[in-house]
């Protein structure tokens, strides 16, 4: 697997005139200028935890940049763990907290702020669901990581043999973690050039933006999802029919 | 897992006019059985998916008596099967019939 | 000259011994392995108290941490091997003989030591055998016994489960043996005297409460269709039929969800005072709503129920309870209770033979008896009618002097016929006697002899083998009830049809039941929350059957 | 995000036309009913949510025989993914989803079974919800009810789940920015679990019974993963005084808490309709303010009841005892628990 980009450098690569992105306890925000415009970052480096005020820092930033209304484009940049587990988030409502973040970087892209996410590191589960998968596209960078939960834990869970279940993962991408297989099943719309500037790419991603969800049947075509799009039609077909 | 069909004539169509009808859910040590008025009406076929191998003979006899018992004639009978007792099984399938009936 | 007093001058001198760990009655949890390394003696017998819900688990502790060059050889007389120290001592050396009657959560481990030969096995016993031992040949030179708490003159509260307690000091105690005591707390006054100080040598405050484990709740959620369907039968086929009204449930699932059908199904046949109105029953939550619904008019117990307190000290028309409101219990009774004076006993097993023979045994574990045995015999001792045992005794009984009948026992088994992982309940050759082979035990362990059986109850039907003549008939009606096992499949079916037109069998459909009816809608609570509902709030359930 | 329903259940009646009654039902006064008892089957109106099958509650929830279902079993839209795993496979794929009315007005439903694989979200289990999410935009039911009852994720089919999760988020979104209520009902075994409780979080309205549970990590998962001194998952009253129910409801994580029968979800559902949020700014900002209230009161809080103690109940350790008819009680008199910033 390829090394994973750090931050920093993919922040030199996109803003090749400068920016003020901090990071903060994991937490990225910021903005730096696009086309001559803004590109406003939150995200998460680190493989850091999200938990409720994680998450409620980034909706926070979010919010804020569709005030201005400048429309400008949000990068969600994530390196992260998973959701924070423990008794304390979920006491005060983690669920609330992270579909909160979700949904407010739903609007945005309603609103018309361009949302790209780039996974250029871990991510799972909650964490991944709510700031990356959030977006109108992902795109992600060699050597990042996403999954909803690693082999070992699997094979626990489902009481298969790991070494069974590492056969299965190099044949079925449904199922096995890694960058690959979330791109086989569309979540990941595109995979970066490391070596190429990033600004460019970014720039053809937004201009390019597809104008529905099309990650189903980016699935179906990479062969990592390959009935959902077909099933999605079937039951919209019916609704549709009387 | 494991498939087993069963076919079987009967001696009379099972009454009733439903097309189809589900009952049961797939868990551990349980199943669901989806009937559809879709045959003959003297045939009854019965097709199982279980997850359990080696009941090949127990299904036969459970099917046989459910056959004999209910005359489920016209039925095509599709079972999932998460591992379910015989009297389970019977119970499911006599279950399925009734709204069949209805 | 004879020495009529050697036996208290050992008392005395053990005291003495003792006294040195202690401030007048009074010893602090840490000094408990030397006060039982100066008060026991090699080759003592001693019953280290092991009940179903009260734990000697401190003095047990001391117990396993003597030290075996001074404390060897013990002889452990209790009826429960349930705590892992109970076992412990044998792997020291610490005792080495042993004779119980019930090791249901150490069952696995008590089978390894007995094949080690670790554990020098006298036999497994039913309670009340081994409590009549007590008074015989099994007398403990040590008690080791818990209650809730005790006064410092000795006075002990046992709290609600007082089960074997009382017995154990009786034995020990009248016969110049030494009783120590475990209490969760030494308070001025106890609520009400269980046992008097005068009985009590020394008292442990031990370093916390005392472990109980809650054993007879059975969570409404879990229960089955089957399952209902057959206490359905047994209500109508069994209960209705003999008119039962003095009984002792077992404590699996089926049982209680007979208790739960009772307020539902049972009022619907019109059967309410007719049937199940008297109990020996520790205090099952499941019975709550039959005892709400005033079915239930009075119940005695073997020990009581973790979070059932409250409830039962509202209720004191039903329990047996002290002059301070709470339960008193007691196992030696509540087992003769069972005995005598119960007309049915109705339980599971997990194993059944062609004869009717039962055993909870499996290969790999000796789980013992403890009381089932008692509740399911047929006592030859018992010498007054009932409309319910002559009835069964003149369906046992066809030829012969009418006034000379006696009447039987209903012993019914409620199985169904296939257990846990689809394994069949009805077998050829019962596992306990494999497993009596292996260990050299004299007798299988057989729960329930089959001349003890009077009803096999599955979700197939009713076999009632006091109408069987022979023993051809009897195993076809088994057969006959045993479903799609070996065994069922194995049927004579024309054989097994002739029974049905005699009654010997009755199907569902012959009671006039369908399975189709078997719906979790008639259990009378369908949670464990519906249980404290219909208990006023009273029940108390443990934190892991809650969801709320 | 594994599933984490912790009850193995045994398998129970699931013939939906044999009613659940509740329990108790002869101790307790019937349930208070509205006006619209005549569209529906009163019998089956009192059954047990928790105890009834996904089909069961849409067909006692919606008008009688009104209910219409997309991709039903006879199509046999099963996993193309579980046989790999020696699993067996439901013909709806654990989620049931279709078209009916609720007291006269078309809506469409989703119900997920909680028994089926923990009602986790496989790829075909999916794409049913994210295709009646999508079909609401073109017919515009007057709104769009999802029955949660999951674990989260299926691990067998964890990409496609953890996908479909974001599409069925970005879906609900649209749905309700073109002004059609999204409304979750949780009241099942399984709960509203990692991604489904995110779904539920995406929602305009939720309503919640005293057995629901909404949380992203389950207890099993946290203890795994942090130790049963973080959270001992068979201590149940504390896992629901930190995710059931009634301490979603008092804190405003839910915006109706219902019986456990069909007729108390049914016109927690119709109020709810009724008084949905416009997915907009002023919304989330009202959320985001909400949010960050809730942290800064209860952010040192151990333990569900010492919220509930600084929201000004009495006798907080009541609550989890208390009947349905006293915590609603309550829980009116509780300004935080009821708002529209959701």
């Amino acid at each position: 697997m390829p090394a994973k980009m750090a931050l920093d450098a993919i922040l030199a690569s996109l803003f090749p005139t400068g920016r003020s992105v901090a990071v903060t306890d994991g937490l990225i925000s910021g903005e730096g200028s696009l086309d001559g415009g803004r590109l406003v970052v939150v995200g998460i480096d680190g493989d850091t935890p999200l938990g409720v005020e994680g998450a409620l820092a980034l909706s926070r930033t979010v919010l804020d940049a569709m005030k201005v209304g400048d429309k400008a484009p949000i990068l969600v940049a994530v390196d992260s763990d998973s959701q924070r587990m423990s008794r304390r988030d979920e006491l005060l409502g983690l669920y609330e907290c992270l579909a909160h973040l979700a949904k407010t970087l739903l609007l945005a892209d309603r609103l018309g702020h361009p949302t790209v996410g780039l996974i250029y590191g871990h991510s799972a589960a909650g964490a991944f669901i709510a700031t990356a998968l959030a977006t109108r596209v992902l795109a992600a960078l060699p050597g990042a990581n996403p999954s909803v939960m690693d082999l070992p834990s699997v094979a626990r869970i489902t009481k298969l043999p790991l070494d069974k279940l590492e056969a299965m993962a190099a044949s079925t991408p449904v199922f096995a973690p890694g960058l690959d297989n979330m791109v086989a099943t569309g979540a990941v719309h595109a995979v970066l050039d490391p070596a190429q500037p990033l600004d460019a790419q970014l720039s053809a991603l937004i201009a390019d933006l597809p104008a529905g969800d099309t990650r189903d049947r980016l699935g179906r075509e990479r062969g990592g999802r390959p009935v959902a799009q077909a099933i999605a039609e079937r039951v919209v077909s019916q609704a549709r029919g009387g | 897992m494991e498939s087993l069909t069963f076919r079987h004539t009967t001696q009379k169509p099972l009454p009733g006019t439903k097309r189809e009808a589900i009952t049961g859910v797939v868990a551990s040590g349980n199943l669901e059985v989806l009937l559809e008025r879709v045959l003959a009406p003297d045939a009854c076929e019965v097709a199982v998916e279980t997850a359990i191998n080696g009941y090949g003979d127990v299904w036969e006899a459970v099917v046989a008596d459910f056959v004999a018992r209910a005359q489920p004639g016209g039925l095509r009978i599709s079972i999932n099967d998460g591992g379910a007792r015989p009297d389970t099984v019977a119970l499911r399938l006599l279950q399925g019939v009734r709204l069949m009936e209805a | 000259m004879n020495e009529w007093r050697q036996e208290r001058a050992a008392r005395d001198a053990r005291i003495a011994a003792g006294s040195a760990f202690a401030t007048g009655k009074v010893v602090a949890a840490e000094s408990v392995t030397d006060l039982l390394e100066a008060v026991l003696r090699p080759g003592d017998r001693v019953c280290l108290e092991g009940d179903n819900q009260k734990q000697a688990d401190c003095l047990a502790r001391g117990l396993a941490a003597c030290d075996p060059s001074r404390i060897h050889d013990l002889h452990m007389v209790q009826s429960g091997i349930v705590l892992p120290e109970h076992l412990d001592v044998f792997e020291t050396g610490v005792a080495k003989r042993l004779d119980y009657s019930y090791s249901g959560p150490q069952g696995a481990r008590i089978a390894k030591m007995l094949y080690g030969g670790q554990i020098a096995l006298g036999a497994v016993h039913t309670y009340l055998e081994l409590f009549a031992r007590y008074f015989v040949d099994l007398t403990p030179h040590v008690a080791l016994i818990a209650g809730v708490s005790a006064d410092r003159d000795g006075n002990l509260y046992t709290g609600p489960n007082t089960e074997d307690t009382p017995t154990v000091v009786e034995a020990t105690h009248f016969k110049n043996g030494l009783v120590i005591a475990q209490v969760n707390e030494i308070v001025e006054r106890v609520p009400r005297v269980d046992i008097p100080g005068d009985r009590i040598d020394f008292v442990v405050e031990a370093d916390r409460p005392f472990y109980v484990e809650p054993l007879f709740t059975r969570d409404p959620a879990a229960m089955t269709e089957t399952q209902i369907l057959i206490a359905m039968m047994a209500i109508k086929g069994i209960y209705a039929e003999y008119g039962v009204k003095r009984l002792n449930h077992g404590i699996g699932f089926g049982t209680a969800a007979i208790e739960l059908l009772l307020p539902t199904y049972g009022e619907r046949l019109g059967l309410k005072g007719q049937i199940a109105t008297h109990w020996a029953l520790n205090p099952h939550p499941t019975l709550i709503p039959a005892i709400e619904s005033g079915w239930v008019k009075q119940v005695h117990c073997f020990g009581s129920e973790v979070g059932m307190d409250r409830y039962i000290r509202e209720r004191p028309d039903v329990f047996f309870t002290g002059s301070d409101g709470s339960l008193r219990s007691n196992r030696a009774f509540c087992q003769t209770a069972g005995l005598y004076a119960c007309d049915m006993f109705i339980g599971a097993t997990l194993q059944i033979d062609l004869m009717g023979h039962s055993s909870t045994v499996t290969q790999s574990r000796v789980a013992g008896f403890g009381g089932a045995p008692n509740m399911g015999s047929d006592p030859h001792g018992r010498r007054h009618p009932s409309d319910t045992w002559m009835k069964a005794g003149r369906e046992a009984q066809t030829s012969g002097e009418p006034s000379l009948m006696r009447g039987r026992k209903l012993v019914v088994q409620l199985v169904e016929t296939f257990g846990d992982g689809l394994v069949p309940t009805f077998v050829e050759r019962l596992d306990a006697m494999e497993l009596a082979k292996k260990t050299g035990l004299e007798l299988a362990p057989v729960m329930i002899y089959a001349d003890d059986v009077t009803h096999i109850v599955t979700e197939e039907g009713i076999a009632n083998l006091l109408l069987c003549r022979d023993a051809d008939e009897r195993e076809q009606a088994i057969r006959g009830v045993a479903g799609y096992t070996p065994i069922g499949r194995g049927r004579d079916r024309a054989k097994v049809e002739d029974l049905r037109a005699r009654g010997v069998i009755r199907r569902p459909e012959d009671l006039g039941i369908s399975a189709l009816d078997a719906d979790r809608s008639l259990l009378a609570a369908r949670s464990i929350k519906d249980l404290v509902h219909w208990s006023g709030g009273l029940y108390e359930p443990p934190a892991k059957f809650r969801n709320w | 995000m594994a599933p984490t329903d912790p009850n193995h259940a045994r398998p129970i009646g699931d013939d939906p036309s044999s009613p659940i009654a509740p329990a108790t039902a002869g101790r307790r006064s019937s349930a208070g009913r509205t006006g619209s008892d005549h569209r529906s089957d009163p019998v089956r109106l009192e059954m047990s949510w928790y105890e009834a099958s996904a089909r069961q509650r849409v067909a006692a929830f919606l008008d009688a025989d009104t209910f219409e279902e997309f991709v039903g079993p006879t199509e046999r839209a099963m996993s193309p993914h579980l046989p790999l795993f020696e699993l067996p496979r439901a013909f709806d794929d654990g989620i049931v989803v279709g078209r009916g009315r609720l007291d006269g007005k078309p809506v469409l439903v989703a119900a997920q079974e909680g028994r089926f694989m923990g009602g986790a979200f496989g790829e075909v289990h999916g794409a049913k919800l994210v295709g009646l999410l999508r079909a609401a935009l073109e017919v515009r039911p007057a709104a769009v009810l999802i029955l949660f009852d999951t674990g989260g994720v299926r691990l067998q089919e964890a990409n496609a789940g953890e996908t479909a999760i974001a599409e069925a988020m970005r879906a609900i979104t649209e749905v309700r920015a073109a002004g059609i209520p999204v409304v979750g009902l949780i009241g099942g075994r399984a709960g509203a679990y990692g991604g489904g409780g995110l779904i539920a979080g995406t929602c305009a309205r939720l309503a919640v019974s005293e057995s629901g549970r909404i949380s992203v990590s389950g207890p099993e998962v946290i203890e795994t993963n942090r130790g049963a001194e973080e959270f001992d998952s068979r201590d149940r009253a504390l896992v629901w005084r930190t995710m059931g129910g009634k301490h979603r409801r008092l804190t405003g994580g839910a915006d109706a808490y219902v019986a456990d029968t069909v007729a108390a979800f049914r016109d927690a559902a119709l109020d709810l309709i009724a008084r949905a949020p416009a997915f907009d700014l002023a919304t989330l900002e009202a959320e985001q303010a909400r949010l960050e209230a809730r942290l800064t009161r209860f952010g040192t809080c151990r333990d569900g009841a010492d919220i509930w103690a600084r929201l000004g109940i009495n006798d907080a350790q009541a609550v989890p005892a208390m009947t349905d008819a006293a915590f609603t009680e309550i829980a009116a008199g509780v300004p935080e628990a009821s708002h529209d910033a959701r």
